[in-house]
């Protein structure tokens, strides 16, 4: 043992505090376990601090002086002036009665909290190394570990992150000015999200993606209601090329992309933002130690208890593999803890439901036509589009709609798209489908409130039983 | 049973509920006939398969070995 | 027969092109029923033109301008001009765009449409005067007839509508210019509605009610929170005081209420609108004709079926009694016109969910907790405030709660209370909950999409278990 070293002992030791792992730590301390959290930066995560909730505060926030920005239609005239610090700040606001609301949450269920970094140092003990110099370390001996370290955006060849020119979406959450222009690399959810907001507050936002089209995980026709949309925000579309290096040029910088062919485009910008995917922080926990490796991804394959091939080493969140979204992450952290207090638990749910916060959003849960038909279901669809929703036209948004997907001899529910305004929340309605197995009948009965974008999922429903009242059925 | 399942992939059809208590008395909740529309599996189904078990299994510790 | 009359034999005669009589249409048309559709006025009915969808246009584009004129917070800093004509005619062509929809579906259907007024002319005939002086007017036969004829608003004592100084909803939904101040008589949610629309475009508003609060029928702690936000915005509450005349006073009126002990008060104003309840239309229909009578309400009683006391008439909707809602009508008229085919059908729905669109809105369904152990259940209750959640915090609208009533037992969902930014879509999941006869633990086991607001719905059911992550369980 080191000099200074104290050693302690756990039930329960958590490495990371985010999603996965606060959670877990809370619910153990519910369930009266010996629990102790060890985060080395900040409680929340990436998703409380960088992540989920800065950019849905920043998309709100710059919707407000948007909307009402464009709003002459409805007899609104509105030159909004954004002063993106004081917005920023809102939003460091937010994040700090969030933030320190999972700190208070941890105490009061009785988390043992350490600040600090954690690595494995034996089969059974960490050694967690206190921010500072001089601070000094401990070792903690646990029963159990959960890990959840998270992920880290990803980085590509000759656009290593310097946090001024070439950005990763962490600092594009914290900018204090709106750049003139901005180019994005990658089309994926947090591409797409801050491109938009970008867009929104004036900024010339070029977005360049290898793939051939926006939101590439989303089918084509829900992706392209996003595209449109963006498209008509100012957003300058580039696919099927990469981002191949970049050089400074005057105020700003050059980048080069290349296609598959190899001709080369140059674009100028303010700065960059590279946002091509995360990969999960499993390399610095010292994994060794207790025998545990990583796929080739450096994701830790965990079976339906969220445990790893270490008997009493469970992972959760982004490291434990896709979807990287902080709730799988967080039912993951519950389902540990309940596995390791001995609870029923599994990890059995149908489907992790999805939001983009784009203009309009996208939510979907369980199946794709698609996969549907892949995996031997004879399938039925319908669709509701939005603007026949009475909803959607008070609200003055009615792009896109609703999609669900059915099994053709039951009527299961297996899965909805919808691209409309407010489709992260109309999702969950379906999620509960999906999960309960509701039939299309089931949905189709239960009445629901006018006007209301709900009423779309209804619709849709009954679509697919060929008696849809506000659109036609075929 | 029916060779023909009703449903593809192995998808049991039941509420979280009732595939909780499949794991909690130990029944193979894809091995039961539901009850339900289409054949979704309820709570009800799943205690109903248990005791069933539980009687096969007493059956077999009850008789001479 | 009189001279000039032509006589059309139907199957099914709807009187109304509302919510409950124009999809009853559409879908007679769909079981290929042989159906007319008997309107006097406009189609879409009250709610289109003149109820919910008018109100829900005015309420979200005034919510654009408000919310950016208070978003210095944000670091948002604008002073929006309104054009309440401008907005008006925005919201006018939405109305048209609904309406002409309506009138597209009924034909693309094969609903015979019919303009006029109708009454009963005997058992099994209705004379139907067309609009305007010498357009005549035509007898209809009918196997089955279905009554919607919906409803109209209600008037006081001394307080005659005269649409310019004494108004109801229909005028305030189409003024052309924001009112310095007004008076509004009854804190329903009609009431409630529009004085948060004036309120937020700058009028001054005095809300009067009889009851001792806002929003009677809604539980204290839910109303109480809209009244909060109310009082924000500058609306003046009078309680236990009814309005019991008025009289012309310079520029404007002064409204005389008066309370239990006689006490009188008076208020100025440019106009009062009176929205104490709304009537239904039985009175115009010569119902003699066909032996039906009403209650002492006017309301026609029916079954399980819709089914008025005589065989062949049926009544949907606002007639058909409360809750007078465009939904329930919307599920009357289907289930009217699939018995009338010989469907299954009947109205054995759990429960209407309702909405009001206040700030923040209201969305209930099924029992509150009173009521649940009334009917005998014992009952277990879970909240959350949204204060704690992180997709309120982000919008900025941290007001209110998510509640949920469960029976202690098997945990069966009863019913929810929700007051809470788009409450009127988060109630959707929890309608198809108590539809489904979903316990807690199925929403609980459904994973809910971070971050959104439908999270606080799961929240809520995981407090009722005492395993709320996000808030102190107890
Ligand atoms: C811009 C952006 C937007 C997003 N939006 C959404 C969204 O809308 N919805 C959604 O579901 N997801 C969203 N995500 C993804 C979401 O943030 C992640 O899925 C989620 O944070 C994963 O949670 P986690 O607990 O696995 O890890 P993280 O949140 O990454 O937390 C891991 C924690 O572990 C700590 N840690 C790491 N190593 C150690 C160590 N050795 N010792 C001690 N502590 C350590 C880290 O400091 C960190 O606090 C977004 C991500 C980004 C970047
Ligand atoms: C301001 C306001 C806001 C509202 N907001 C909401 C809301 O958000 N959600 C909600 O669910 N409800 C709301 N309502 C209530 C909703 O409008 C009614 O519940 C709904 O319109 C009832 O539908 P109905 O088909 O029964 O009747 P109505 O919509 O009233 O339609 C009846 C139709 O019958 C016609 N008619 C009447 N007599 C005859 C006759 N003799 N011959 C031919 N035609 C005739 C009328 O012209 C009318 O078109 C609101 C109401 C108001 C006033």
């Amino acid at each position: 043992m080191v000099v200074g070293d104290v050693t302690t002992g756990t039930d329960v030791l958590i490495i990371g505090a985010g999603p996965g792992g606060y959670v877990a730590a809370i619910r153990a301390g519910q369930l009266d376990l010996d629990v102790t959290l060890v985060e080395k930066e900040a409680y929340g995560g990436t998703c409380l601090n960088h992540g989920c909730i800065p950019s849905k505060a920043l998309i709100s926030a710059t919707d407000v002086a948007h909307d009402a920005s464009t709003a002459e239609e409805m007899g609104i005239h509105a030159d909004p002036a954004v002063d993106l610090a004081g917005m920023v700040s809102w939003k460091d606001d937010v994040v700090d009665q969030l933030t320190s609301g999972v700190e208070k949450l941890c105490k009061a269920n009785g988390v043992n909290l350490v600040e600090g970094r954690a690595e494995f140092a034996g089969e059974n003990t960490v050694r967690v190394a206190h921010a500072g110099e001089g601070q000094g370390s401990e070792t903690i001996e646990f029963e159990h570990a959960i890990v959840a370290t998270g992920s880290r955006p990803m980085a590509i060849p000759n656009f290593e992150f310097d946090g001024e020119r070439i950005i990763s979406s962490r600092e594009a959450l914290a900018l204090d000015a709106v750049p003139e222009s901005l180019v994005v690399v990658g089309a994926g959810y947090i591409g797409m999200e801050l491109s938009t907001v970008f867009a929104k507050l004036g900024t010339d936002v070029t977005v360049v993606e290898m793939l051939d089209s926006a939101l590439p995980a989303y089918e084509d026709d829900v992706a392209r209601v996003v595209k449109s949309r963006a498209e008509e925000l100012g957003i300058d579309f580039h696919f099927g090329e990469g981002a191949s290096e970049w050089v400074e040029s005057g105020d700003g910088i050059t980048i080069k992309t290349e296609d598959e062919d190899g001709e080369i485009s140059e674009f100028g910008a303010e700065k960059a933002l590279v946002a091509v995917g995360r990969e999960p922080v499993t390399d610095t926990l010292n994994l060794d130690a207790i025998g545990l490796a990583t796929d080739e991804g450096g994701f830790l394959e965990t079976d339906d208890r969220a445990r790893t091939d270490v008997e009493n080493v469970f992972a959760v969140g982004d490291v434990a593999g896709e979807p990287m979204l902080a709730h799988k992450g967080m039912k993951e952290g519950e389902v540990a803890v309940e596995v390791i207090a001995g609870e029923p638990s599994a990890l059995d749910y149908q489907s992790v439901p999805a939001a983009v916060f784009t203009d309009p959003e996208i939510g979907t849960v369980g199946m794709t036509e698609e996969e549907a038909e892949e995996a031997g279901f004879s399938t039925v669809v319908g669709e509701m589009p939005m603007r026949a929703s009475g909803r959607a036209l008070t609200l003055g948004e009615s792009d896109g709609f609703v999609r669900v997907v059915a099994d053709d001899d039951a009527g299961f529910i297996l899965g909805a798209q919808i691209v409309a305004p407010e489709a992260s929340e109309l999702i969950a309605e379906l999620g509960l489908a999906v999960e309960m197995g509701a039939t299309l009948e089931d949905v189709a009965a239960t009445i629901h409130t006018h006007p209301t974008l709900g009423e779309a999922v209804m619709e849709a429903v009954e679509n697919a039983r060929d008696r849809a009242i506000h659109t036609l059925n075929r | 049973a029916d060779e023909e399942t009703p449903t593809a992939s192995g998808r049991v059809f039941a509420a979280p509920s009732a595939r909780r208590l499949a794991r909690e008395l130990g029944v193979d909740i894809g091995s039961i006939d539901g009850s339900g529309p289409g054949g979704r599996v309820s709570e009800h189904d799943v205690r109903a398969a248990a005791e069933d078990a539980k009687e096969v299994d007493e059956e077999g510790s009850d008789s001479p070995e």
